[in-house]
């Protein structure tokens, strides 16, 4: 069989799928599973692998083929780190073994995955982490600290970098592993944050042992690995498809609405001038799904970052000052570890502490500035003091 | 009230015509409009650069493009009119494309429209419009620059066809053949020849205005609105305007950028300097989200979209600031060299701020937007 | 209308007596309000620390500053007052120096001048401050926090000396013994715990907010215009508070540098990034106006000069905004530490944020400020 | 004769000089050469040198008692440079001979000087500078180009900074002279600005000769003297006492009370902000002052100087904006070269135009805060890579 090239094949194959199972009958994981084996899960993927080698752009063929049809989808929030970052690296850097063992329950949702990337003392500076990975027979044994790490309490599995080379530059010292979080060298502690809740954790990982095979890529090409990782993740930012005065900008703007009695023109035009950003920011997301679709990808999705993150947590400080009195009314600071993370969500408090994360998370603002500098407006980089110094002689 | 509804997806992409006669925009500005040559004649007594003018109109027929076939232009639509007016932005070249082939073009085209609906166009307009396909003519609206949606217009008055009053800060209307002058809700023709009109010493050395003085001038009555057909033109010009300042920007971001790879202080490239560099990716950011809007800006022109005031007034409003703060910047980062005459980034600075004010300021925008989706005071 | 006229030249330094004030009270906060404690407390049944706060009224007679000797008070009038709030903002100490020290004894100390004004004071009054100097009581002024110069006063009705009516998000009310009330044109003394008082879950996590009902709650007279008490004390609290903003803005400028510098990444300082560097500097440029803005409002409040609320609202509205950009700032440079909840920087946001809009948002500072000197609509 | 300690003491001295030289009947220069050699020039200086070594917080007696009584000024405004930059750098750094010959008639403004700092090459970083003097029997030749350089087309003098020694790092060859303006080699030229009128000079020279006894401080020492110099331009700035509304924020005001027909609300609130930050800042400047008088100067001067430059430049780009039709009109483009330079005067547009000048004159905003950043926070600087490197090996 060769690849489907057009909506119609991928049609026929959805329709044929939906003959076999009906959603209405089937089991949800059943159902998943079949449209793994059907090569629908993913149509870019390669065949046996969930996928048909097929142009990605069908895919969204498949997704509203079968929402319309009522069929379960695999919650792909929920397992976000997986679909978004884990899959795209295993695909690149993993053995025909790897993919076969872990795509297939990675999509359905079986697996849930989590990814243990950040420590306290590499943050922006990634290439600085110093979780430790030493060899020990066909195993290696992993020492360290990870942090920022979403799902890591419900996740089978993590994507992890460490250094097996503290001799070496820090770029060339890393390895990438897949790490199993039942291991008893794993802990897991949720880390509070400023919103009260825990959507993250800490990792400590203490003798926590990877067997040789679940290395991805080569013993020192870490970095080179987690960078396929970390782009996918920029790609999968400000992908979908927003209204108009969807996210922040609606949840503020019916605010005004609701409260004529605090009204202000001051107030009236920052409002209405965060719309217009809004909207900007809006289309700029329309341009680039266009371009992306005409085979054209440009580098928009790092400026839609940016400005994401100033609007929302321009727009979430306004509606908590707008509301005055009740502003200085919060809903509740209790401790607890959320299912799903909606920025929009909750009270305008909650909105608005929340948003000063998205300046940080997947890349600071900082950084991100300092890439487009660079690769985009092909700026000079700064000198450099740490590119030719083995990472143990490096300052921190 | 709500908001707009959601209605299909724009187009904001540029099409491989649209590209094509950007090239050839380009290409003629490079060969003609150079920023020695643009600099060099500010301070002559016509700024305004005829023989280029006519070559855009003529050989690449830049201006006719939403002028329909039938009265020889090409019927092409504003989106291409929007990247044309891209390429002069970058250039500043002093052409009276905003006065002529945009606003007064604009206003006639929108009394074709209403003639459409009443059965029949106006004949005189048609012709005005031929002769501005042809080149053979260029045009002004006489309304001043600073004019902003819904905001009051002039106050001309008609006794018969003879007109009477006094419009300050037309712009392009020093070069103009023909005026379009609106009196009560008529728009008249009016010969330039007939009337007095005045150069300003401007902000803008590349667009400067000029003072209109009617005094029982004779003018060609046309049928429809003219109020309306103002009105639309002003749309037009504001949404155009918003290409116009995405070039601006545009070249003043590559402009410091070339200049700060090649300025060494302190035995690095200045370009190399975070903060610097920051600012540069900040405007970067500004520019996408700016290039996005004004081209929303442009399709729904080209498409008379449904919720075509919303998308201009938010692409005005924020593309007159984007291009005002590229130019501010691109005068801070060449330092020195940069307040000088003899340097071209000031000509974008007065370009970018008299943008601000042409067809309304971004509060003005603003102000008129507000309530089109839900936001009263 | 133009500005108010010139004056004599304020005095914008601290003077020896106030440094040796600030030395005290900043002593006393860090043995006993460092952030470890100060966080560690934040959800405790009681987040008001009692204890501080006798030590602060009771030990350093911090609170009784702006009362006249004759009641038991220093008489050193509020210039004093306002280097307190500097070191309360820098140490986000949870003790109701606002509610009690500086909104309802504002209240009661503007009563006793009318009262002057008319030829005898209010001896209930005078006894209430007279426990407010000793710290033998703690009180409230039961108007929002969010009150605003010029805005609306809570409708409270008075029955007779019964009162009647709920007062939201009043600041300090949840530890006070004494609520001053206002019904009508006057001010009443409620001892508190004849009211109800409901703690509220605030977005200030050391300065909560309680509502207050009064169901026929039986109270106290007292003569004089309670308005004009609540107004004035509403002024005097918006010119400390640009104090308290100023300590807040320089903890977070001094605890980021500090951190700045110790925190390595690439191999270097962090704080030895330009970009970063540039960020402080221009937060440090804001910090100087800042304070010389809270300064010469403290000193306007203390010698009641003639344009008073001009020098307030400025220093208001321009110290509420540095306050929360420098926490803003803290947080974000702090990066992912300054997202926890372990680190004390979200007091600090949290504070500053509940602080722009405390008597007032910087907005309707500027609305009332206006006017005041000729800018009119 | 000890030096004069109180107001009391000073004014007697100035009573005297009035009786001696009645200002009605005294032509001008013979009044001001009185004042110098009763010390009443500059009672801070030496005595000999048109001062009294007296305190100099007594000069402002000085100043009130000789306005009070009509007396001609130096036109202090004509002559800044000298006063502020050439006067405390010769006192510093001059020899005796030098002191004797130069003070008196610069501050008398019989001569006028310029300052020969900025190259094209080196603006902000002025350590960078390529103007060569070499050597030649007791004189310097020297041969380099000169740029900002004001009242050069009317200066008998100047103070100049040229490198003397290109092998060394840049930092240690340079040396500082007085130079003739009237030499042959010295070219003035005008440069021509955004606002079309010529404020500033370029100045070539070709061959200049120095003697060598108008070098100031050592050879090679140019740096250390020229900190002086820039150290005392940056004092000068935001010295005086500001009225309320003085400067730009009140020719805007003036603007928006005269065309009420131009309020808009969100204009309104943006003007009121900005004069919010107008008046903050000169309470800064009294607190600055106030500092000083109580002998604890901060370095609050810096925070000033950005502050200014920041609000001059919004004050004046809104009143562009705000006067629209009117905004879109400007006064004249004719080059001319100015007497004196008022940033507040002719029209809005040449207000804007101008004060686009105020962040990188007397050093850029973003080298501010440079200065800023490490000399009073204490950041750590950027690593450099032009310390250790002889100036004739800097890339540039």
């Amino acid at each position: 069989m060769s690849a489907p090239t057009t909506a119609r094949e991928v049609r026929d194959l959805v329709a044929d799928l939906l003959a076999r199972h009906d959603p209405a009958t089937t089991e949800r994981t059943a159902f998943l599973n079949a449209r793994w084996e059907a090569g629908l899960a993913w149509v870019g993927f390669p065949v046996g692998l969930g996928g048909l080698g097929a142009p990605r752009a069908l895919q969204q063929v498949v997704e509203a083929e079968l929402a319309a049809a009522g069929a379960p989808d695999n919650n792909p929030r929920r397992i976000g780190i997986g679909l978004g970052m884990a899959a795209p690296t295993i695909l690149t850097f993993g053995t025909d073994e790897q993919k076969q063992r872990f795509l297939r329950p990675l999509w359905t949702g079986e697996e849930v995955w989590c990814q243990l990337f950040s420590e306290p003392g590499a943050g922006s500076d990634l290439a600085a982490l110093g979780t430790r990975a030493t060899r020990d027979g066909e195993d290696w044994v992993v020492t360290g600290q990870k942090v920022w790490t979403s799902t890591a309490h419900t996740a089978r599995w993590a994507i992890l970098v460490a250094r097996t080379d503290p001799d070496v530059p820090k770029h060339a010292g890393m390895t990438y592993f897949v790490c199993d979080m039942t291991d008893p060298g794993v802990e897991v502690r949720p880390l509070r944050q400023i919103t009260g809740e825990a959507e993250f954790n800490e990792v400590f990982l203490t003798g926590a042992r990877i067997p040789d095979a679940h290395r991805l890529g080569e013993v020192g090409d870490g970095w080179r690995v987690a960078q396929t990782t970390l782009m996918n993740e920029r790609v999968a930012i400000g992908g979908r498809e927003v209204p108009r005065e969807g996210g922040m900008v609606g949840v503020v703007s019916d605010t005004w609405r609701a409260h004529p009695e605090l009204h202000t023109p001051e107030a009236l035009d920052r409002l209405t001038k965060l719309w217009v950003e809004s909207e900007a920011l809006r289309h700029a997301g329309t341009r680039m799904r266009q371009q992306l679709a005409a085979g054209s990808p440009g580098p928009e999705g790092s400026a839609m970052k940016l400005a994401f993150a100033r609007l929302s947590q321009a727009l979430s400080g306004f509606e908590v000052e707008l509301l005055a009195e009740d502003g200085l009314r919060h809903g509740e600071w209790t401790m607890f570890r959320p299912e799903l993370v909606d920025f929009t969500g909750r009270d305008a408090g909650y909105r608005y502490l929340r948003a000063k994360g998205n300046s940080i998370e997947g890349g600071t603002s900082e950084i991100l500035r300092n890439i487009i500098a660079e690769r985009i407006l092909g700026l000079p980089s700064e000198p450099r003091v740490d590119k030719d110094v083995p990472w143990k002689d490096l300052p921190r | 009230m709500s908001p707009a509804p959601d209605r299909p997806e724009q187009d904001l992409l540029y099409s491989d015509v649209e590209e094509e006669l950007r090239a050839s925009v380009r290409a003629l500005l490079a060969a003609r409009a150079d920023s020695a040559r643009v600099l060099g004649r500010v301070e002559d007594e016509q700024p305004l650069d005829l023989d280029l003018w006519r070559a855009l109109a003529v050989d690449l027929g830049a201006t006719s493009l939403p002028i329909p076939e039938a009265l020889g232009g090409q019927g092409a639509g504003l989106r291409e009119t929007a990247v044309v007016a891209e390429e002069l932005g970058r250039s500043v070249a002093p052409v009276p494309f905003l006065g002529s082939a945009v606003l007064a073009t604009g206003a006639l085209l929108h009394l074709l429209g209403q003639g459409a609906e009443r059965g029949g166009p106006d004949a005189q307009a048609e012709a005005a419009l031929t002769r501005l396909a042809e080149g053979a003519a260029t045009a002004a609206l006489v309304i001043p620059l600073s004019t902003y949606p819904g905001g009051p217009l002039p106050a001309v008055s008609a006794d018969g066809d003879a007109l009477t009053g006094t419009v300050r800060s037309v712009a392009d209307a020093a070069v103009a053949d023909l005026l379009v002058v609106l009196a009560g809700d008529v728009l008249f023709l009016v010969e330039a020849a007939a009337a007095r009109v005045t150069p300003v010493v401007s902000l803008d050395l590349t667009r400067p205005v000029a003072d209109v003085v009617l005094d029982a001038t004779p003018g060609v009555r046309l049928s429809g609105s003219g109020e309306a057909a103002v009105r639309a033109a002003v749309l037009v010009g504001a949404g155009i305007l918003a290409s116009e300042q995405v070039g601006i920007a545009e070249w003043c971001l590559s402009t410091t950028v070339a200049y700060l790879k090649e300025r060494y202080q302190f035995g690095r490239p200045v370009g190399s300097f975070q903060s610097l560099k920051h600012r540069l990716a900040d405007l970067w950011q500004e520019l996408v989200l700016a290039r996005a809007a004004a081209r929303a800006a442009a399709d729904a022109l080209a498409t008379g979209a449904e919720d075509l005031e919303i998308t201009v007034l938010v692409a005005q409003s924020l593309c007159a600031a984007v291009a005002l703060h590229a130019a501010e910047e691109a005068v801070q980062l060449h330092g020195g060299i940069g307040m000088t005459w003899e340097h071209p980034v000031h000509l974008y600075l007065k370009r970018a701020k008299a943008d601000e004010i042409a067809l309304g300021t971004p509060g003005r925008h603003r102000a008129a937007l507000a309530p089109l989706v839900g936001l009263t005071a």
